[in-house]
């Protein structure tokens, strides 16, 4: 069963439509990859189904209820989360307040302040940050920093997490660890859905993989469909 | 280091305490060797102007005059003692003044209060000068709704003219004997222009004269072209701005650029201010505007002009507030010399009930009830001026003298207003 | 009704002018330099008391003292870019929090340069009259002395827009509003440039001053209640952009004629409301980008 | 000195004070001097003031200058309703018809960020000034209001009240969830919005909040003004000076704005009175120096001192 729909989802900026009609679905406990050149709509695209902004016209179902127009604090409570390319930590405060700060108000159930602290330490040490607690986020390593992202984004307990370019930036070991990552995220029974340039973290742990190109999508597949596809190679070659 | 942030500490807390103590500490009271007068001005802030060129140089020549002969006679102490001003700054600040007055009464005991700057201030201070007791003999402000407040606070006086109380009917006794049918009246939005406003409306119908247009602007407005244009297409008689400078001088200027050429042309107050002159030149001929005096009016006078403005520019000189301010030092000095001390009870029944001396002549305050006192209208010298040959002469109509025995015209009322002058360059 | 209309966009026109030169001068400062000037008044202030000072004392032509009044507050405002505000961005550990902060420096500007004024001229309010004669034009009538000031007002916005396209210094400045780092990497001397900005700010309000002093009675308090209008020029025109302070300026002017012919007590309600309406709408302005 | 800073780290004992100095404040009117009271009642208008818009900068980095027309509205609702209500719920009322406007507000500005926030803000004063002296004159034709003068003891006590019902609130809003959710708006809006941050409702709840408070404190200093309109009433001043009293003090604490404010108002009243000529000249060298040399305010230099003497001590010994 799909957990995310998309229909004909579109978004000009201006007179250029940076996602136009792209028809998308993940399904229950996936990994699905959105693969495409820079400029192609990926983060558009996240951000129509995050509700950042609105798509214009066109769709979004969450388990089957339509989510296109709600608020983004909405959207998140529903169950979407989401990481951020250029990453959005709170500078100015401990890596531990951010975490919380997504189990206080993320969630769709009320929570005490002993369960959130409790919540945030495992979520910090799942992530491995468990050492940095008191750390203002703003003096975290880049690397570090995302990793709080994806434990901050899972402190509101989502049925989806969107991660937005997880690993650019981080060497061979790292890619590895955060491969690792998500798939145990994945076998907490979340869904994923990724943006990702590291060719080799896509193909290594995705199910299925989507490609943008100005907007459109042109191929859809497993990472071994996608990786022979003709009009893929072309797009990429022809950059 | 231990030491330096003990030292820090110790230091911070000292300056607290100092701080705290400079609080509760009031100087003990010295022999009496001088009066001590207590003022909440306006020295920053948007009233700096009002206050820098009203009251101000009247205490500044009015005070050292005074000290000049040793002060003021005090009976009960048996000589003279000069007077000590004690001024504070309220920045133009309505709840500053009301804090710095009490200031003055309770903290600084000063034997006597001398008044606020401006009509909203003296609201303020009046009842807070009353709660304790304090006489207060206003300078600037003054306006109708002080009459209804007057009975509730009899220790109130008030010495500058306002519209209905004494200018407007003698204006419009004026404009009814040149035969004046049609009025266009231009005022400020504020307490003091809708006064003047209904006032108009009362006292110019009353004579026979209709009000073609009353059009309010509000105190920043820069541009009055509007306004003048359509008093043009109005075609009334008489022009009445009632503003303050900052109205009253672009008013005027878009007047004389548009050619605008009503017969009476009156600008209160700000028509009555030397750099009015200074700053229209021979084009102020025949503007009129509020006025009490000039040098003509009494030898008295004459010499206060001659103290007050010598060695100063024509900027500095107003002939509608000046002689009702320094009056008002007058008869606070005359009524304190009858008490011979500080009694602030005594103080106020000798200025409500007594008719005492000063610059205009014979001057006492018409009591309301057992309340506060406006200055008699019969005590005015005048209140309407004219610009005729480079002088602010004092005009009136025929008989005024007998309904005000001090009133002295100096010159006739000039109808029509000549025409502006055409341009010099 | 033709005349009436004529007189509307005329009369709008003549404030406008005046409304644009001191709004570029204050966008100059806070698009480049990004210190919101709430002392720009006082700057307005001391061109129209210098003015006014020459006029009566030494029958100096107010028109002549625009080289006076010039150089004299493009000094101040040069001295105080380099030592108060270049000072404050050196330490500032953000944008935001320089923005914050000069602008709160420049609020005590304000109080020092007006207590400073009122100590030498007093309070008072002063005028002369300058060129107060009656000039129509299709029925409509003005002053002489505003169509002065609008014709200097003009000619000095578009001399200051051509030096900023053309010259190199001019490009020098634009670089750096564009973008500080980039510019400082490129060889400009930005510390010069930014006080460069500073002071020439400095001089569109002085200038502003001198034609202001000419049309209206001026006091040395006067400069807040100029700036509040400057500001919502620079707001209308959008922040940072040179012409779009030009065109607020004109448009506002234009807007405050219309009410003001209407019901004159609006007036200044109408400039508030048409500013938070157009914040609220386009908050970057006519031009902004 | 080990004894002191664990001490100072003890909540329990920060309580203590602040009950102790609450008390001391409380009891004023029987020990001290009639202007003490007036003068301490005009210093705690300033700490509301810089507390109630330090409440809602510190966190979210939105610096408004619309206390004038909240505090305005505060003493206008007194003019118009002190001759109906008894004293207390007039105060209340103030402070509600400012929470609404600043509702409303706060709604419409939602959008606007940095600097646009600020002038609009500050148009704000200057249009209910204008809109409010427009229908005094066209509507009502009221020439100025006279308020009831109220007991001065009274207003004092009516002051603290606001205060303490102020401090409680900030402090429990600071250590609250929502004081989190708060900072999280302040250091990047959009992160807060997609971690399931309410972010709108937030602000504009935070922003009428203050405005309650900021309208209270209007409508009790009305009693004391006596004589109020749209002139005296939004007054420009009292948007910038709880701005540079909070700037003064510094925000990191919850007692720093309460410094600044102190401090600052302490200095004020004796430059009016000793250098009543030279008030604005002091007061902006004064202002200047601050900005220069106190980036983190007074508090802030002092911590600073207080923590390099800890660490310098810590190597000595």
């Amino acid at each position: 069963m799909s957990i995310l729909e998309g229909e004909g989802v579109t978004k000009y900026f201006g007179g250029l439509a940076a996602v136009s009609d792209v028809d998308f679905h993940v399904d229950q406990s996936e990994i699905v990859g959105l693969i495409g050149p820079n400029g192609a709509g990926k983060t558009t695209l996240f951000n129509t189904i995050s509700a950042a902004i609105a798509p214009r016209p066109g769709v979004i179902r969450f388990k089957g209820k339509r989510i296109t127009g709600l608020k983004p604090y909405q959207v998140c409570r529903m169950g979407i989360a989401r990481t951020f390319q250029s990453v959005k930590v709170f500078n100015n405060m401990p890596v531990f307040e951010n975490v919380r700060l997504g189990s206080f108000f993320g969630t769709a159930t009320r929570m005490s302040s002993a369960e959130s602290a409790k919540e945030a330490e495992e979520l910090l040490d799942f992530v491995g940050l468990s050492a940095m607690n008191t750390t203002l986020a703003g003096d975290l390593t880049l690397v570090n920093q995302k990793r709080l992202e994806v434990a901050r984004a899972l402190a509101t307990k989502p049925e989806l997490l969107l991660i937005d370019e997880l690993m650019a930036g981080l060497n061979n070991t790292e890619v590895a660890q955060a491969m690792k990552l998500v798939t145990s995220i994945r076998d907490k029974g979340i869904t994923i859905f990724m943006i990702e340039h590291v060719m080799k973290a896509i193909m290594g742990v995705c199910d299925r993989i989507m490609v943008l190109h100005h907007g459109v999508k042109i191929a859809e597949g497993t990472p071994q469909q996608v990786a022979t596809s003709q009009t893929v190679v072309e797009v990429y070659l022809g950059e | 280091m231990r030491n330096k942030s003990i030292m820090f500490m110790v230091s911070l807390l000292l300056v607290l305490v100092l701080m705290a103590l400079s609080l509760f500490v009031a100087c003990p009271a010295p022999a009496k060797d001088k009066i001590v007068v207590g003022m909440s001005r306006p020295l920053s802030g948007p009233l700096a102007i009002i206050g820098d060129s009203a009251f101000r140089p009247i205490y500044e020549t009015w005070v050292p005059m005074v000290n000049a002969d040793g002060g003021i006679y005090m009976s009960k102490y048996g000589k003279y003692l000069p007077i000590e001003l004690k001024i504070y700054d309220d920045k133009s600040d309505v709840g500053t003044m009301t804090r710095l007055t009490e200031k003055l009464i309770l903290e600084d005991k000063v034997d006597f209060l001398w008044p606020a700057c401006g009509t909203s201030f003296v609201f303020g201070q009046a009842p807070i000068a009353n709660k304790y007791g304090y006489v207060l003999v206003t300078a600037e402000g003054g306006a109708t709704t002080i009459k209804e407040a007057l009975p509730s606070l009899p220790y109130l006086f008030v010495s500058l003219s306002f519209s209905d109380w004494y200018e407007v009917p003698v204006l419009a006794g004026i404009l009814a004997e040149q035969g004046v049918k049609t009025a266009y009246v231009v005022y400020i939005a504020d307490l003091h222009g809708i006064e003047y406003s209904g006032v108009f409306g009362i006292e110019l119908p009353k004579k026979g004269i209709q009000i073609v247009g009353n059009v309010s602007v509000p105190p920043d407005l820069k541009d009055f072209a509007p306004v003048i244009t359509d008093a043009m297409n109005s075609g009334a008689d008489a022009f009445l701005c009632e503003g303050y400078p900052d109205q009253v001088l672009p008013a005027m200027g878009t007047s004389i650029a548009l050619g605008y050429n009503p017969k009476v042309w009156l600008g209160g107050p700000g028509a009555n201010f030397g750099f009015f002159h200074t700053a229209f030149g021979p084009a102020v001929e025949g503007v009129t505007c509020w006025a009490v005096a000039n040098r003509k009016t009494s030898p008295a006078m004459k010499e206060m002009y001659d103290l007050l403005y010598e060695g100063k520019p024509e900027d500095v000189h107003d002939w509608w507030g000046h002689p009702l301010y320094w009056a008002s030092l007058d008869i606070w000095k005359a009524a304190v010399e009858k008490v011979g001390s500080t009694d602030q009870d005594a103080l106020r029944e000798v200025l409500a009930t007594t008719k005492l001396d000063t610059v205009l002549g014979p001057t006492w305050f018409t009591m309301f009830g057992d309340g506060g006192g406006l200055m008699a209208y019969e005590s005015h010298t005048g209140e309407v001026g004219q610009w005729i040959n480079g002088e602010l002469e004092v005009v009136g109509y025929t008989g005024i003298e007998e309904t005000l025995p001090n009133y002295k015209a100096t010159a006739d009322f000039v109808y029509p207003k000549p025409l502006w002058p055409a341009p010099a360059e | 009704m033709l005349v009436s209309a004529l007189n509307i966009v005329i009369n709008g026109l003549l404030l406008g002018g005046l409304y644009a030169l001191v709004a570029m001068g204050l966008n100059l400062q806070y698009g480049v330099a990004r210190v919101l000037n709430i002392a720009h008044g006082e700057f307005i202030m001391l061109g129209a008391f210098i003015t006014w000072a020459m006029y009566t004392k030494f029958g100096i032509n107010p028109l002549l003292s625009i080289v006076i009044v010039g150089p004299i507050v493009f000094i101040i405002g040069f001295i105080i870019q380099r030592t108060l505000f270049t000072s404050l961005r050196t330490s500032a550990p953000s944008q935001p929090a320089f923005e914050g902060s000069s602008m709160l420096a420049s609020f005590g500007l304000l109080f020092i340069i007006q207590n400073v004024a009122l100590i030498i001229w007093g309070g008072d309010m002063r005028a002369y009259s300058y060129y107060n004669f009656g000039i129509n034009l299709g029925g409509a009538v003005f002053a002489a002395n505003r169509l002065i000031a609008l014709i200097f007002a003009v000619v000095i916005g578009i001399a200051f827009y051509i030096f900023l396209v053309r010259t190199r210094i001019g490009k020098a400045i634009r670089a750096a509003a564009e973008d500080p780092t980039t510019a400082g990497i490129m060889g400009v001397n930005i510390n010069l440039v930014l006080a460069l900005c500073f002071g020439l700010g400095a001089v569109m309000a002085g200038l502003a001053g001198v034609f202001l002093s000419m049309c209206f009675p001026i006091y040395p308090v006067m400069g807040l209640e100029y700036l509040i209008i400057t500001l919502i020029v620079v707001v209308l025109g959008g922040l940072g952009s040179i012409p779009g302070s030009f065109i607020g300026g004109f448009i506002l002017g234009l807007i405050g004629s219309a009410v003001s012919s209407w019901q004159p007590s609006l007036a200044l309600a109408a400039y508030y409301f048409i500013f938070m309406l157009l914040l609220i709408i386009r908050p970057k302005g006519i031009l902004g980008k | 000195m080990d004894i002191i800073r664990g001490v100072f780290k003890m909540p329990r004992l920060w309580w203590l004070i602040s009950l102790i100095l609450l008390v001391l404040l409380a009891t004023l009117p029987l020990y001290g001097s009639a202007y003490t009271v007036i003068l301490i009642t005009a210093i705690i208008m300033y700490v509301i003031l810089t507390v109630s818009w330090t409440m809602f900068f510190a966190p979210t980095g939105y610096l408004s200058l619309a206390t004038a027309a909240f505090f305005g509205i505060g003493i206008y609702t007194m003019a118009i309703l002190g001759e109906q209500l008894p004293l207390l719920p007039a105060v209340i009322a103030g402070g509600l018809v400012s929470f609404v406007v600043a509702l409303i507000v706060g709604a419409i500005t939602l959008r606007l960020r940095g600097v646009y926030f600020t002038i609009f803000t500050f148009g704000l004063v200057e249009l209910i000034k204008h809109l409010l002296l427009f229908w005094e004159i066209n509507v009502t034709g009221t020439r100025g209001r006279f308020v009831v003068l109220e007991n001065n003891n009274t207003i004092f006590g009516v002051i603290l009240g606001i205060f303490v019902v102020l401090m409680l609130t900030y402090y429990l809003l600071r250590r609250s969830k929502y004081g989190l959710a708060l900072r999280s708006i302040g250091e990047n809006e959009e992160a807060a919005a997609h971690l399931g941050v309410n972010v709108n409702l937030l602000k504009v709840f935070t922003f009428a909040l203050s405005a309650f408070f900021m309208g209270a404190a209007g409508a009790i200093m009305a009693t004391r003004w006596t004589y109020v309109d749209p002139y005296v009433a939004f007054n420009v001043l009292h948007s910038f000076l709880p701005v540079l009293m909070a700037i003064f003090g510094g925000m990191s604490q919850l007692y720093s704005p309460i410094i600044g404010a102190v401090i600052f108002a302490y200095i004020e009243e004796q430059l009016l009175t000793r250098f009543p000529e030279y008030f604005m000249l002091i007061f902006g060298v004064i202002l200047v120096v601050a900005i220069l040399y106190l980036p983190n305010g007074l508090v802030g230099l002092v911590r600073k001192w207080w923590q390099k003497g800890l660490r310098e001590e810590n190597v000595n010994s």
